[in-house]
């Protein structure tokens, strides 16, 4: 068996993985990695896509950077999602 | 109605672009909708990039025996290049206004500052 | 003078903006004067090439590199964007003139390059003709609103400059999600080649792939779903930002989206297209109108009136004929001249009085009386009476629509009109009949002097509409006639 | 109870979304040749700009115009983070020094870094690379010193006028084609000196795309240094 798809498989389902915790960790620090993280495994896959430029580029920019930016965010505010109770009607005011 | 069958890569990106806009209609921290913006950005960038994908070809730099015949499409290449740098840029401003709102309010909740608001 | 130097219009906003943190030393009052000569030169420039497209009647294609297109890009000049260019930089003029007495926050060097960059966002998505290059510009302007609606610092300016970051950011990954599909489907960006393309490309792609571009560039042209940033961003931000948002900002955004959209008048399912836009553009006038009668804040008023004059210029822009898209263009000039002269008298009340609620304009005839003049002539052209400019292009969209068998469309621009009447007449009687507290404030010589400009540029469109109307017309065949475009762009031949 | 019910009402619109998304997406089948402009500039990119690297020579050479818009866009984020977050008197506020190895590891590191992130930029027109990630090296290579050190600042007299200069250099040297080959951005090393033509595929050719990509490089690296420093200094109050 070919282990190079198997391979693309498993680093776009760590990704997708990696997007949702991202996502739903109420710790942001960890959000902020989770978020670097998906940087990582989208910038291997422009690898396989043949694009080493755009690779790169977002090693470099979408993953260290873009993380360091939003943790140096998050010492200036807080660490934590505050947990409330959710009142209805949110999506007609935003 | 049938579900269109599309690509492992185009199903990677198309997942990111769709948890990520979740997070943007779910939480309510600031910092947590960026997150799921940058993530959301990501994986436009990744679906520019497998459009231009050609099976089998290998990377546009033309040395070593490879010529034009043999490379995939450099153009959402650049186009993505661009894409990024823009992605970040937008982070950046995005968190410093959170940090205003945050200093101004002392919370990152959305709810919470409307209601500060009034 | 070779066209080529019509890329002047780009180059010299971005190199004197970046010149900026040399002088920054000079301090803030130095720099103002340095922003308004620039914006001075911009005019001129613009000014040019305005005179060269209407003499010659042909457009000039910039070809940046010396790349024909489709391998380079290529900015294309033609009577639309030679006129709008040179709205965006009169504008910024008295604008920049304005920034003396209404912005003090520091830093201004920041300011003055933000100022300047958001008028080189504006020009170049007017003038572009490449769809990718199109977005970049999009996110110029887009990110310098962002940060000049949070500039004042306070607390509503930074949530309104976050609704608006959340809001665009979603439209512009829309954008290029769009891009991807079309660039997918045809395999190139070139607008021209796409237009020439058009007819061949795949139903489902271009439906999905043109809704999204619609959806992105609906932020920037505030329609209805994803216009909820407006109207706090417009009462945040400075106020000469505020005046520019709604002058060019949200028009080079709409040019935008129907160059977009005729375009791809030949493809498949276009019609579902238009449809959507009418659509979007009715609510976009309903919400706003409706909010506009609630509001006690002036700035807030005009903002929300301002979105719903957007809307009718959207639902022109989508009735599918050539008369409607250039009664949208006509509506686009006048809603620029009336917009620019309310947003400055009501900012410079709100300077000189210290606020834009509406106790603070009540006496305003007997306090600032050539502002307060100024504010009725705007406000009594925004509503579409005779003799003012508004009235004409009103009566254009009116006719366009009925011709094409939307009767119930001109029935939505009568029922705006009313609505807005009662609104303007509110704040007229408060400004006129209202209580007086005994102060005369002494107006400043180069802000009444724009103000007055602007009335006479109102009222002489209102009284002469035949040469502006001309105007209007070349502007919007510009935009409707596809086929001229395609043949005025000199493609190179790759490809089919 | 809510919750749920915004959490499925959002999971509806998004399948709809998806659901419509890959509709489109099957109309672009993956992997498959497409190519239109992309070929040609596959075939005329060696004679045209003298570089081997196609995507560079698209992001500078071809598309330059977009370029140029994009590291105005960086250049706006740097401008709007400093004016945001601007304040009459600002002041590092780290209170944990980094540990003994990171100070020493920064100290070592940090002309490396420097020398790699310039060898990124300059090579940009033979390898992958070029002027956005070798400017975003520089910038971490200050990023860590950011972090081993509480009081390290970078020194802002050079670095907001290098900036503001090299973006002018950017431009400028677009207005020198427009004086030369009387179109902005024209490659006038390439097109009208031929230099660098003998050795393609070295170091000396590609015409100004070395040129621009230094430029840009120290762009991007001095702005996102200054990001940096802008979201790290907070107000000190007397």
């Amino acid at each position: 068996m070919n282990c190079i798809p198997c391979a693309e498989y498993i680093i776009v389902a760590l990704m997708i993985g990696s997007a949702i915790l991202a996502v739903e960790w109420r710790d942001l620090l960890a959000a902020a990695v989770g978020m670097a993280a998906v940087s990582l495994f989208a910038s291997i896959l422009f690898f396989l896509l043949q694009a080493p430029d755009v690779a790169m580029t977002e090693a470099a920019i979408g993953a260290a950077l873009s993380g360091a930016v939003v943790i140096f965010a998050i010492k200036r505010t807080q660490r934590f999602e505050t947990e409330e109770e959710e009142r209805p009607g949110w999506w007609i005011r935003w | 109605m049938s579900v269109p069958h599309i690509g492992l890569y185009y199903f990677g990106a198309l997942s990111l672009v769709l948890v990520g806009i979740y997070g943007v209609l779910v939480k309510k921290n600031l910092l947590k909708i960026l997150i799921s913006l940058s993530i959301v950005e990501t994986g436009v960038n990744l679906l520019l990039i497998s459009v231009g994908y050609i099976t089998g070809r290998s990377a546009p730099i033309l040395s070593e025996g490879i010529g034009p015949k043999q490379a995939v499409d450099p153009i959402p290449q650049a186009l993505v290049l661009t894409a990024i740098v823009i992605g970040v840029a937008t982070t950046a401003m995005a968190l410093s206004v959170a940090i205003t709102l945050y200093e101004k309010y002392g919370t990152l909740n959305i709810e919470e500052i409307r209601r500060l608001r009034g | 003078m070779n066209g080529q130097y019509a890329s002047l219009l780009v180059a010299l906003p971005l190199i004197s903006a970046f010149f900026v943190p040399l002088i920054k030393g000079l301090g803030g009052r130095a720099i103002k004067y340095y922003l308004t000569l620039i914006t001075a030169l911009q005019a001129g420039v613009a000014a040019w090439v305005f005179k060269t497209v209407y003499t010659t009647g042909k457009p000039i294609i910039v070809m940046a590199g010396g790349w024909r297109p489709p391998v380079g890009i290529d900015l294309y000049i033609g009577h639309f964007a030679a006129l709008f260019v040179l709205i965006v930089a009169l504008v910024s003029f008295f604008m920049a003139i304005f920034s003396f007495d209404s912005v003090s926050t520091e830093p201004t060097d920041k300011y003055a390059m933000l100022f300047l960059l958001l008028m080189l966002g504006a020009t170049g998505m007017i003038a572009t003709g490449d769809i990718f290059n199109l977005f970049v510009f999009m996110e110029i302007t887009s990110i310098t609103a962002y940060a000049l609606t949070a500039y004042n610092k306070t607390g509503e300016a930074a949530e309104a400059a976050m609704k608006y970051i959340v809001l665009g950011g979603i439209g512009s990954s829309f954008f290029l999600i769009g891009i991807a599909l079309i660039y997918g489907s045809t395999g190139t960006l070139n607008m021209a080649q796409l237009a020439q393309l058009a007819g061949s490309i795949n139903p489902t792609v271009i439906k999905v792939g043109l809704s999204l571009l619609v959806f992105g560039l609906a932020v920037e042209a505030e329609l209805f779903p994803l216009n909820a940033w407006a109207p706090d961003a417009y009462q945040a931000a400075p106020h000469p930002v505020t005046a520019m948002f709604s002058a060019f900002v949200v028009k080079a955004g709409l040019y935008a989206l129907a160059r977009l959209v005729y375009l791809f008048s030949h493809a498949a399912g276009w019609d579902f297209i238009l449809k959507l836009l009418v659509i979007m553009a009715t609510l976009t006038v309903f919400a706003a109108e409706f909010s506009a009668l609630r509001q006690r804040d002036v700035k807030r008023m005009i903002a929300y009136s301002s979105i719903s004059q957007v809307g009718l210029i959207a639902l022109a822009l989508s009735v599918g004929s050539q008369l409607g898209v250039q009664a949208g263009v006509f509506h686009m000039i006048n809603h620029a001249v009336v917009k620019t002269l309310l947003f400055l008298t009501v900012g410079y009340v709100g300077v000189k009085v210290g606020g834009t609620g509406i106790e603070n304009f009540s006496g305003l005839g007997r306090k600032m009386p050539l502002t307060a003049f100024a504010l009725t002539v705007g406000a009594l052209a925004a509503v579409g009476i005779p003799l003012f400019n508004i009235f004409w292009s009103k009566v254009w969209i009116i006719i366009a629509s009925i011709e094409q068998g939307y009767a119930w469309e001109a029935g939505v621009v009568l029922a705006a009109s009313v609505v807005e009447a009662v609104y303007y007449l509110r704040l007229i009687h408060t400004m006129w009949f209202g209580g007086w507290d005994g102060i005369r404030i002494r107006e400043s010589l180069p802000l009444g002097t724009i103000a007055l400009f602007l009335v006479l540029l109102i009222l002489a469109i209102g009284v002469y509409p035949n040469p502006f109307w001309t105007l209007a017309k070349s502007a919007g065949t510009d935009i409707f006639n596809v086929s001229r475009y395609i043949a005025n762009v000199p493609l190179m031949g790759v490809g089919p | 109870m809510v919750s749920v019910l915004k959490r499925s009402l959002a999971i509806i619109t998004l399948l709809i979304i998806g659901y419509w998304l890959a509709q489109g997406l099957a109309g672009v089948p993956f992997g498959q040749d497409r190519m239109l402009v992309g070929k040609y500039y596959l075939e005329n990119v060696k004679a045209q700009t003298g570089a081997v690297n196609a995507v560079t020579a698209i992001v500078v050479n071809y598309r330059g115009f977009d370029t140029l818009g994009e590291v105005t866009v960086l250049f706006i984020a740097s401008t709007g983070v400093g004016a945001l977050l601007w304040r009459r008197k600002k002041k590092r506020t780290a209170k944990t020094e980094g540990s003994v190895v990171l100070r020493t590891g920064s100290e070592l590191l940090f002309p490396f870094i420097l020398m790699f992130g310039t060898y990124i930029f300059i090579h940009g027109h033979l390898t992958p690379g070029g002027g956005f990630p070798g400017g975003a090296t520089i910038a971490t290579a200050f990023l860590i010193l950011y972090m081993a050190f509480v009081d390290y600042e970078i020194p802002h007299r050079l670095f907001e006028p290098l900036e503001g200069l090299a973006g002018m250099g950017y431009v400028l040297v677009g207005l020198i084609g427009l004086a030369i080959g009387s179109y902005f951005l024209f490659d006038w090393i390439w097109q009208t000196w031929h230099w660098g033509a003998a050795n393609l595929g070295r170091l000396f050719s590609g015409g100004f795309i070395p040129v621009i990509y230094t430029l840009i490089g120290l762009k991007v690296g001095t702005e996102l240094s200054g990001i940096v420093d802008s979201m790290l200094t907070e107000e000190v109050r007397e």
